[in-house]
């Protein structure tokens, strides 16, 4: 699964998208729990998850070929 | 009007997207780099965005303020990249009927952008540079 | 800046004075010709002003509105004159460190100019004219 | 004594200044009776009197040299 990253999660990582192994289809809460698994520069990190392009809630479920970034908390205008 | 650019914000553009002569109201809301945040002296800015979705979410908030506001034109423009002091980060124009519908759907607009749009800043300062954690 | 013209209002030159880097919000209001009011279609407008007055309370707004709303810098333009539609009729702009001073202080201005500065308004219809009372 | 007249008011008389017959110093409120009296024209007519570029109150003392104006109901913006 491609995830992508944005701002000071890209900046933790190196790298503006990351691979993770995970099964799908996968709940959010789900993904959560793999990124901390394989990810341990996430460790507390606060993010919301978008599936394409859309917020996503805790339950939704990911499916093969849905876009999938974490969001950090928002710092525009 | 809705649009994510990497080049200087062209204030007179986003105005003459909202120009027609049903609307006797235009407001227009900037937000400028500021040379200092939190007291201390910030020398530049540096702009990520997640371009489609946040041009998804943008296209929302138009919408929502069309529809629930009485925003009848409506131009949302941020800028991404390295911003100099003094440059403009983000445009929101509106044109209504009456002011007090374009004032408080420019007003909703920028303050929900803020909450809502996938774009972060990052603050650069003599001694280091930081993301911004929203104001909660 | 302050000021009454019998030319179009230079937009871009009222941006210009409240222009600074200290200033992270900037909020305009453009009020510009209706093509209708109270149902009719309006054809054009004429504004009569008593001018040395109408700047006085001008001036007494803007120095209200920074000693008592927050706001930084200031440019209040009024036009007198034929106005066709479309055309601007009272640009204000306002800079303020953050952006709640900056909206809240732009609509102040807007309102308590409409009720104070001795500026007066005739809307000209196809079958007549007259000088506008304001709504109470 | 001149009296500076705007928009409605100076149509309805046809002139933006009017010259009255009334002693000084005098109140606000004399400069409306004599006006009453000596302006037919501006029976019904709602104003607020201004004084040296401003508004003033109803028992404020107009004295030689003041410039005074009546202000109609204003509809800038």
């Amino acid at each position: 699964m491609h995830v992508l990253l944005f701002a000071g999660l890209a900046e933790r990582l190196g790298a503006r998208e990351l691979e993770l192994r995970a099964p799908l289809p996968a709940r959010v809460s789900e993904l959560r729990e793999h990124l901390a698994e394989q990810q341990p520069e996430l460790a507390g990190a606060v993010y919301r998850v978008s599936v394409n392009h859309a917020y996503a809630q805790e339950d939704d479920a990911l499916t093969e070929g849905d876009e999938i970034a974490l969001i950090p908390p928002v710092s525009g205008g | 009007m809705i649009a994510l650019v990497d080049t200087p914000i062209d204030v007179a553009a986003v105005l003459a997207e909202v120009e027609g002569e049903q609307q006797g109201g235009v407001v227009l809301f900037l937000g400028r780099v500021r040379d200092h945040s939190q007291g201390k002296r910030v020398t530049h800015l540096d702009y990520d965005a997640y371009l489609p979705m946040a041009l998804s979410e943008m296209q929302a908030l138009e919408v929502e303020a069309r529809e629930r506001l009485g925003a009848e034109r409506v131009a949302l423009v941020h800028r991404t990249g390295r911003l100099e002091l003094g440059a403009i980060a983000v445009a929101v124009a509106v044109a209504a009927a009456h002011r007090p519908a374009a004032f408080e759907a420019c007003r909703w607009l920028i303050d929900t952008l803020k909450q809502r749009v996938p774009i972060w800043k990052k603050e650069w300062f003599d001694d280091g540079a930081h993301w911004v954690s929203p104001t909660p």
